[in-house]
């Protein structure tokens, strides 16, 4: 039942950027995502989420090979330079292929 | 010493010795959309008294000391801070705009004090928060490169700050003094505790930012404190040149030498991201607003009597 | 206009405007809880002064009022909305249940005019809020299907806003005056204030339902104005029956008027899950809860009025 | 020393839910959960958490492969169709298999 | 019955019927954040007026207290208890340490019959703090063995409680009675309903500890209720020694039967986490908390008015 | 593009050892690491996030194959005794390998 896969890709990045990272994702043909707020250490330091412009989010989206792969080349494009970010993809099974 | 600076400097000593003390951060949210509105209801109040002659000259001055204050600062960080285009240009405009927790804090002062001052000064909070970060990107891009000025216009007049503020002297503006007093418990009545709570975790906060001091020299520190006091100078003689009270003076003393932490980084943050925030915030946060809040504020006002008692 | 009021229209304008302005989750759940203690004790207060003889009565023609609203919506939803059964079902239930809001709004309304009005009328909110629900999922599936009533009534008795709004109508029952007043400066003394943070959030979250208006429709958006005027004739029709004063008709107009957002909404969810939230919340929330807070309240008003001179 | 495999099952779904989702979690033999609070946007649309009704919450269980074939099946069957929900599956390595 | 313990059964009420009735985490962190600020800045402005000369001897005798109870816990739990070592000796130190929410209870219920007491007394509560923390800690394992002190001590003295409770003290002391007025309102003027709000959720919190009551046997709840009985005498003992006002016999004797659900927790997590945490806690939390707030505070009134009367 | 692999390790565990896991984690050679706040149930009960003793975090660290087996191996020697913890591990692609 769980037979179809697809891949889930995660953002880990700065809270500031939610609104652009969600529109560019759904402009490269994800069918949606999932955002907690998160905080975290990485190569520009703490981001420990005591105020708002130094908390991070973690954004998952469940896509196929193809979208994921625009995505992880769209971001490292346009954010890895000058913002916190990480970003990595695994395998998935999912119960409604049509829907990702 | 003003209690509310003493929670400030409880929020500074229990950051410094690592303590788990901690304002949830919805908590802070919470406090500071209290304090915006508060300033915001009470300048809006005294606006309706006033009549557009007196204030659109005065208006136009307040917005040329933001334009003005970057553009000192720009080229004393670029040359003799030798900090990188952007970083200089985002620092300028942290300090050509304003820190509405300073303002709040000299406020309590005055009252303190009980000395008057125009109770409609927020109106030149809002009016200093944005030109400051304009002159910052021109200053770093010049005017034709790609610069998303249409999201930048949303996300600056648009932010939370500038929002609050000028929604609560709107409805000040039209509710007039009858018709703030019963919110009055609320945002008068307690300003003075919202703003101790909001200061100590300004203080936990800044102390966070102090680790970062040792990583950006003697330079930066040495700037977040000196140019302060010269914006003070400017914006001291501006008041002066308007004939302002000695209440108004010191305030606007107050706003020019004060930083901004909230809404030009976060404009930086999209419009320069090449610049390093954590240098701004340094600076503002770490130095020149415990500066302000503990010294500078005194100085200050002895500042504007001496105007006065000159003029 | 009420400054409260104000706050609604400054959050609406900046939720249009796709401001980042937001009231922490965590904080208009804090807000919502004092408002809801604060309504329940000050209708404590005044319970401990009647007489069951009384308030039997009232409470049974009050109980007929929440069952009859939804049978007037639920043909009209269904035969001239055209909506789905459990759709039609749905909204009946929301239009026949309460806000306890608007309510709040209501009594910083008649405050502000210095109207009296019988102040144990809280209780009329909690017997309002339980029944509608009952009739809208009969209305969707028959007595005989199988609806979990257990489950049910667990989540709607022992939800939020009736365990918040009985609780404090006991504690103030049996505190009485003298008991609550040292709790006062909270609950009373920053009512006005905590009821303007909660309207503002109240505007941002209703600019966000107001987006999905196009999508459901002329129909939605005429019913979700021209009914609420119907159940306010109703509800002021039983209020002067009743013999309670203008205040108090003006109020139980209100109520009837008024739509819910938060009880009934979960109970829908659990009970009838193939009704479409978002239809009834963009109807109570987008259009109705505006509708009454800035039109819909001074309507009333003038209704009570005049029912008022002619008996 | 993490050679035991497990299934990892993520669910993202409305937040009012919650109490029923781990019931029938616990019921269908899975031997604990974890939650987080989240938003997201998917074919029911924008769930941003704004206030109570509109927030989501994902939840991971750690199982074996039978155990997360039936949470699958049974949320699939009961709340597919009327509900805010994504489901997957992965495959995670863990400490002490014992405990799942 | 004061309508603050009303609040509380409220919350243990809707938290056994399964409610789903809640404050959010960050909410009553910012609620017990007040409570602590207001209870030593209250504190401070009293020690403002007292030499050092009266306050040693005071302060040495209550340390003793501190020291004490635990010693004289420990060996009931092991012996008659029959808990494990780390077991026994975490539950001492929560018994022998205080709980600021108890305190706050005793503050309002004299306040309510204005009864005057010793009002440096948060002075005490600090001192009760961290004592038994270090007697539990050699309880379990004596002296020697690899106790991470430094790390403990830190998080013991650094802890949100210890921290705002010594803060609010000299920040009272420091500011004065004028000093701290501005900051009144917030501080003073909703000391009871912040008070209320946090005793809901304390009734909460309790319900859902109460679950695990069954689990640990009837010997913990005999002990949860006798123990601080006992305690209770010997505080009243001190205190009337100490030649402290009725008021002050009633707090100190208070202080002495409650115990800690913060900072001890904390504590006893890092030093010594092979002890059962939930058995503590459904003591401290789930019986003697109730049982003092309900029946506890009037059962020690009565006692410190018995030994004023009788010395 | 994201062909690079490494170890996402996941720990569940409680919030107040926050502080000492992530000096451990560092300690051990990883260079980031991601926290997001959780409640759920385990072998050791509720842990509902009422109030601060009660809550867990969840901490996710992307490090090579032998990082990951010294944090796992750490953390089953110091904590899983004494406090509720999970911890399990999964292969992830990045895009940066160099940052991990
Ligand atoms: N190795 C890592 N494992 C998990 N999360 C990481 C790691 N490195 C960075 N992060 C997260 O990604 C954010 C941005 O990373 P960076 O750009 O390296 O500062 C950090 O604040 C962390 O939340
Ligand atoms: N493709 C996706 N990737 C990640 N999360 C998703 C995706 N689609 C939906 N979600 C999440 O699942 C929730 C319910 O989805 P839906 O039932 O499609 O509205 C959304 O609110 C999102 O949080
Ligand atoms: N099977 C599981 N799947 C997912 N999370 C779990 C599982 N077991 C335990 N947890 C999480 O790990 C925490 C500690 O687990 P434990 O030590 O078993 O009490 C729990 O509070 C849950 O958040
Ligand atoms: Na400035
Ligand atoms: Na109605
Ligand atoms: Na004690």
């Amino acid at each position: 039942m769980l037979s179809e896969s697809r891949k889930l890709i995660t953002i880990v990045s700065e809270s500031a950027l939610e609104a652009r990272l969600t529109k560019d994702i759904e402009a490269l043909g994800a069918h949606g995502y999932t955002i907690v707020d998160a905080r975290g250490k990485g190569h520009r330091g703490v981001r420990n989420a005591d105020w708002q412009q130094a908390g991070n989010i973690r954004i998952e989206v469940v896509c196929d090979d193809a979208t994921a792969s625009a995505i992880a080349a769209h971001l490292k494009q346009h954010y890895y330079e000058n913002y916190a970010m990480i970003l990595y993809t695994s395998d998935v099974n999912v119960l409604r292929p049509e829907k990702f | 010493m003003d209690p509310i600076v003493l929670f400030f400097i409880l929020g500074v000593l229990a950051g410094i010795a690592r303590s788990d003390l901690r304002l949830p951060a919805s908590i802070y949210e919470f406090l500071s959309i209290v304090l915006l509105l508060a300033i915001g209801l009470k300048g809006g109040v005294e606006l309706s008294k006033q009549s557009p002659g007196t204030l659109l000259p005065q208006i136009l001055c307040v917005l040329m000391l933001g334009i003005t204050l970057p553009l000192i600062a720009f080229p004393i960080l670029r040359y003799a801070g030798r900090l990188k285009r952007p970083d200089a240009a985002s620092v300028a405009a942290h300090y050509g705009s304003v820190s509405v927790a300073t303002y709040a804090v000299a406020v309590a002062y005055l009252a303190a004090q009980e000395i008057p001052f125009e109770e409609y000064m927020p109106l030149f909070v809002v009016v200093l928060e944005v030109p400051a970060i304009l002159v910052g990107i021109i200053l770093a891009r010049g005017i034709t490169r790609g610069t998303p000025w249409g999201a930048l216009a949303h996300e600056v007049l648009l932010g939370k700050s500038v929002v609050l503020l000028t929604g609560g002297l709107l409805i000040g503006w039209v509710a007039g003094p009858e018709g703030v007093e019963p919110i009055g418990n609320l945002f008068f009545g307690l300003f003075k505790g919202v703003l101790a709570l909001f200061l100590l975790e300004m203080g936990l906060i800044t102390a966070s930012q102090m680790g970062d001091l040792r990583r950006y020299g003697l330079f930066l520190a040495v700037f977040a404190i000196m140019f302060p006091m010269l914006s003070a100078c400017i914006g001291a003689g501006i008041a002066w040149f308007l004939g302002l009270s000695q209440g108004g003076t010191f305030m606007l003393a107050t706003l020019a030498a004060s930083a901004s932490y909230i809404a030009v980084p976060s404009a930086m943050r999209m419009a320069l991201p090449e610049a390093n925030p954590s240098l701004s915030l340094t600076a503002s946060l770490g130095i020149t607003f415990p500066f302000n809040v503990m010294l500078g504020i005194p100085l200050y006002d002895a500042l504007s009597r001496m105007l006065q008692a000159g003029g």
